[in-house]
């Protein structure tokens, strides 16, 4: 029998590791046992409805995109944001059935297309509406390979030519963030946007009307679908965030008094 | 011969893919777009099967006849394509999946939680003035922002007001996001202008 | 057979191997320690197969396209063409070192490639033009920001004023590293919650239904 | 004032091909007549300078050339000179690369122009090709060379490589190298190479991709780095191999003038036509 042996230095991280783990867990199991955290109000997710609303009033179209992202060989994290960005688009969707707006969502990978076209179809089913979702009409698909470029000229073309009232960009996006978000902006557009990565989030506040930042993709997605588990896992990340900053002021003021070393010989196991 | 033939073609193509730009969209950027699509792909292809003959191929000829496993597993990649057998694919990707996220956690906690915190512990008396106020304003920044990404506690009062700093200092963090896009942007044009005119042009109108 | 559908496989395959990952991380088994590498040597292996999946994706299109004889069709089968050609040249002895093949990579592919990605250079400077409007008091702060760090990376800034780069540097070091360090650590827990989500299957879109 | 408002209107919507006519000129004309303009050292570089100063002759280093060919115009510099003052100071590099093409673009452009007087491939440097898998190929490299290399990019068996005798693990490197564009980047070098192995990593970084590096330089998970071409002109520069970047920066720095001028137009045209609307309105 092999002997297990904890590597040297490594004890407290494998403790965080734990702590974290651990801790999300129990957040998780205790939402979906009926505890749900409730989700703080955010301005972006609730300018949704507005979004719609200025379609309806304006009899033009609502745009909708994830970006050029796809689930096979992407990073845990751009798979999470895509799939938020998805469930944003069944809530989108419903929205727009129930005010009485077309939605048009673009998306680059035949992959991801399938799912859209789940979603867009089951969100008609549920209106009573299904003889009147078209494939062709609501959905548009301009397929890349490699580089986003094509993506984002194909649907900044179509920003520019069909102007529509409303854009949606929720989801993990790449430099086409700028490219469509921009040719949106100068479309006259009322532009609600979310990304998770802090680099193509700037450009998004520069030019679109409510911006949900990070972390907050995953929260509009787990008011937008109501799972339990999303929000526990919400409120998990809160409670280590919570420690982390106990440990750095904790940390501050040991430095304060001149015992730096000391702590972080301990924190170094 | 194939050298300056090769120099036209990738000034051709340089100059059809900037037509897109000055003057617009037009039939020889998408040529060179729908070539640019065909030769990546092409490379990604030859790329597999390398890897392929190197780690699984000749392994398995060489004597590691339990190579042949992996091999078929990966085949199973390309089930996707079929409706009755799509679902054998999601095999490899689950593994693909699960190892990747286990590399990639397993550090997490040391390289971005702790190392960072560590690096928090920062002095604000016993050093110059300038120093102190620099690192209390560090300290104000990173907690304001992590108090901003509180989820699921309605931000009111007191919080409130931190979140608000925290979104300011969100903004200064994606200003130096923004600021440093010029210049990776305008890097990537500079090498290609510096090959249509030092390496096409100069040598064509036979200037050094 | 339908037992091989369920989603339940997959996630074990999932829970297995990261398990096995982190596991070997912090504690040293020596079979264990040798399955991880095996199981990477295997993901390696995966992941060259999957490379074959840009090619299979183009093709279903191009084919698809020719059979409704829509317009863009001629170019996909350019597209193809060249492709081919890629991996023709890339087959021929020695592999992938051909000289051949690196014409092909030097003339058509690294320029095309790279050419594509300068073009942001022109998007860049009109979203600038055009949508970079000190609109609110956080645009505002962005956008002052963003000017002092555009000067500390182009030298001329240190000409216009000498000030202007020690500013952003200034910047970058202080507040900008802080607010960087609370985002990435907002990121690396969100990123712990999605792995844990995923390795107990609570992420459908990965695990499948 | 309608007239003052229809100016301003027409700035706003001015037609975007006279910016990029405008962004054709200011970026040629330099290129074909660098000014020269003198660039400060920034205190990042000189740390990664003066690190890879420090290491002992014959050290073994990794150079992860994590770029593609769209990537190359800013990676490419920063790769090249640092394998030029790699080779001058007679360390042994090891190139990979967890892009599809990155070993090719080694061997293709950096490998080339290289001064590097006696040095001979398999003794004093080696290029072990691509590592398929991202983040778990990393991690299977670094715990064993030959699991996920066995052969390396001209298909000779690594175990023929002379200088690859004693080097079996990431344990063995004195020094990690990334210039990377996107996945695999510097966060999987510092997971996989410097928190497990120990490794110290120096990254030479796309200028976007700075703000989320500067808090791991910081804290001092990363000696240093350099950033994008002005940190390869700085380099060049502290090397005493002025080149390519430095020529380069000129551009660089026109540009960055003519959008911020750009910048400030679009800035005062929208508050002069907010304050043209407002006066009719009162």
């Amino acid at each position: 029998m092999a002997e297990a042996i904890l590597i040297p230095g490594k004890t407290v991280s494998l403790i965080v590791f734990l702590v974290i783990m651990v801790s999300i867990y129990l957040t998780m199991r205790n939402a979906s046992k009926g505890k749900v955290p409730t989700i703080r109000t955010l301005p972006a997710y609730n300018a949704i409805t507005e979004a719609v609303g200025r379609a309806v009033e304006l009899g033009k179209p609502a745009h909708y995109t994830t970006g050029t992202h796809s689930f096979v060989g992407q990073t845990a994290g751009g798979s999470a944001a895509l799939t938020a960005g998805l469930s944003l688009l069944a809530y989108i969707s419903d929205i727009c059935l129930s005010k009485g707006a077309t939605l048009i969502a673009s998306c680059p990978y035949p992959e991801v297309m399938t799912i859209e076209s789940e979603i867009l179809r089951s969100s008609y089913l549920k209106a009573g509406m299904e003889e009147e979702y078209s494939e062709v009409e609501h959905l548009r698909y301009v397929p890349i390979v490699s580089s986003c470029a094509p993506f984002a000229a194909g649907v900044a073309g179509w920003l520019e030519r069909e102007k529509p009232a409303t854009n949606f960009l929720l989801g993990p996006f790449f430099f086409e963030s700028l490219i469509i978000a921009e040719a949106g902006y100068h479309a006259g557009c009322f532009q609600v946007a979310g990304t998770t990565s802090a680099g193509y989030s700037a450009f998004f506040v520069a030019c679109c009307d409510y911006v949900l930042i990070g972390e907050e993709l995953y929260a509009a997605a787990a008011l937008a679908t109501n799972d339990p588990i999303q929000a526990g896992s919400l409120r998990g990340s809160d409670v280590n965030r919570a420690w982390i900053i106990a440990l750095i002021l904790i940390g501050v003021v040991v430095t304060l008094l001149g015992m730096k070393p000391a702590l972080m010989s301990l924190l170094s196991i | 011969m194939w050298g300056i033939l090769g120099n036209w073609i990738n000034a051709i193509l340089t100059i059809a893919i900037i037509s897109f730009a000055v003057p617009g969209e037009n039939i020889f950027y998408r040529i060179a777009e729908y070539i640019m699509i065909g030769v990546t792909a092409g490379y990604a292809v030859v790329q597999g099967i390398r890897v392929v003959l190197n780690l699984g191929i000749s392994p398995m000829m060489g004597g590691q006849a339990y190579m042949l496993l992996p091999i078929l597993l990966g085949l199973l990649v390309y089930t996707r394509f079929s409706k009755q057998y799509g679902y054998l694919s999601r095999w490899p990707i689950a593994l693909m999946v699960g190892s990747g996220i286990g590399v990639s956690i397993r550090a997490i906690p040391e390289v971005d939680i702790m190392n960072q915190i560590k690096a928090s512990f920062l002095p604000i008396v016993g050093v110059n003035w300038d120093v102190a106020v620099s690192n209390i304003i560090l300290l104000i920044a990173l907690l304001s922002t992590l108090f901003y990404f509180f989820m699921t506690v309605e931000q009111k009062g007191a919080l409130r007001q931190i979140s608000v700093v925290g979104r300011y200092s969100l903004m200064i963090l994606f200003g130096a996001y923004w600021g440093s896009q010029l210049m990776t942007r305008s890097t990537m044009f500079i090498g290609r202008m510096s090959f249509l005119i030092k390496d096409f042009l100069f040598p064509l109108l036979g200037l050094g | 057979m339908s037992f091989l559908r369920s989603r339940y496989i997959n996630v074990a395959i999932i829970f297995t191997s990261a398990f096995l990952m982190i596991f070997t991380y912090f504690f040293k088994v020596q079979v264990l320690s040798d399955a991880a590498t095996l199981v990477q040597k295997t993901v390696s292996l995966f992941a060259a197969f999957t490379l074959v999946l840009g090619a299979m994706n183009l093709t279903l299109i191009a084919y698809r396209q020719v059979q409704k004889k829509a317009p863009t069709a001629p170019f996909s089968v350019l597209a193809i063409v060249v492709m081919l050609m890629m991996i023709i040249t890339g087959l021929i002895p020695p592999l992938m070192n051909s000289p051949q093949f690196n014409w092909m990579y030097n003339n058509i592919q690294a320029p095309t490639d790279s050419t594509m990605y300068a073009m942001m250079v022109f998007f860049v400077a009109s979203a600038c033009f055009r949508a970079f409007r000190a609109r609110s008091k956080e645009a505002l702060v962005m956008l002052v920001i963003g000017s002092f760090i555009i000067f500390t990376y182009a030298p001329i800034g240190a000409i216009i004023w000498p000030g202007l780069p020690v500013i952003g540097s200034w910047i970058e070091k202080y507040p900008m590293t802080g607010a960087s360090r609370g985002f990435s650590i907002g990121v690396a827990l969100g990123g712990l919650g999605i792995g844990l989500r995923i390795m107990l299957g609570r992420e459908k879109a990965i695990t499948g239904e | 004032m309608n007239e003052n408002k229809g100016i301003f209107d027409k700035i706003e919507n001015m037609n975007v091909r006279i910016i990029y006519i405008l962004i054709i000129i200011c970026i040629a004309i330099p290129i074909i007549r660098p000014v020269g303009l003198p660039i400060q050292i920034s205190e990042s570089t000189m740390s990664v300078y003066d690190f890879i100063e420090k290491l002992p002759e014959g050290s073994v280093v990794l150079v992860g050339f994590e770029t593609g060919a769209a990537g190359w115009p800013e990676l490419g510099p920063q790769l090249n000179i640092f394998m030029q003052h790699i080779f001058d100071k007679n360390l042994k590099p090891i190139i990979v690369s967890g892009n599809v093409d990155g070993a090719q673009l080694a061997e293709m452009y950096t490998i080339p122009q290289m001064n590097k007087p006696g040095k001979v491939y398999g003794k004093d440097w080696v290029n072990l090709g691509y590592i398929a898998g991202g983040e778990s190929g990393i991690a299977a490299f670094a715990s064993s060379i030959t699991s996920i290399t066995p052969r390396d990019y001209f298909n000779t068996p690594v175990e023929n490589l002379e200088m690859m005798k004693d080097i079996k693990s990431a344990a063995d490197f004195k020094l990690a190298i990334v210039c990377s564009w996107g996945t695999p980047g510097h966060s999987d070098y510092l997971r996989q190479y410097t928190t497990n192995f120990g490794v110290p990593l120096i990254v030479g970084a796309q200028t976007t991709t700075v703000p989320g590096l500067v808090p791991y330089y910081q804290s001092k998970q990363v000696v240093g780095y350099t950033s994008g071409l002005r940190g390869a002109g700085e380099y060049e520069v502290l090397t005493h191999h002025p080149g390519y970047a430095v020529a380069s920066l000129d551009a660089a720095s026109s540009y960055h003038l003519v959008v911020f001028v750009l910048i400030v137009i679009g800035n005062l045209a929208m508050v002069a036509k907010r304050f043209t609307t407002k006066k009719e309105v009162t």
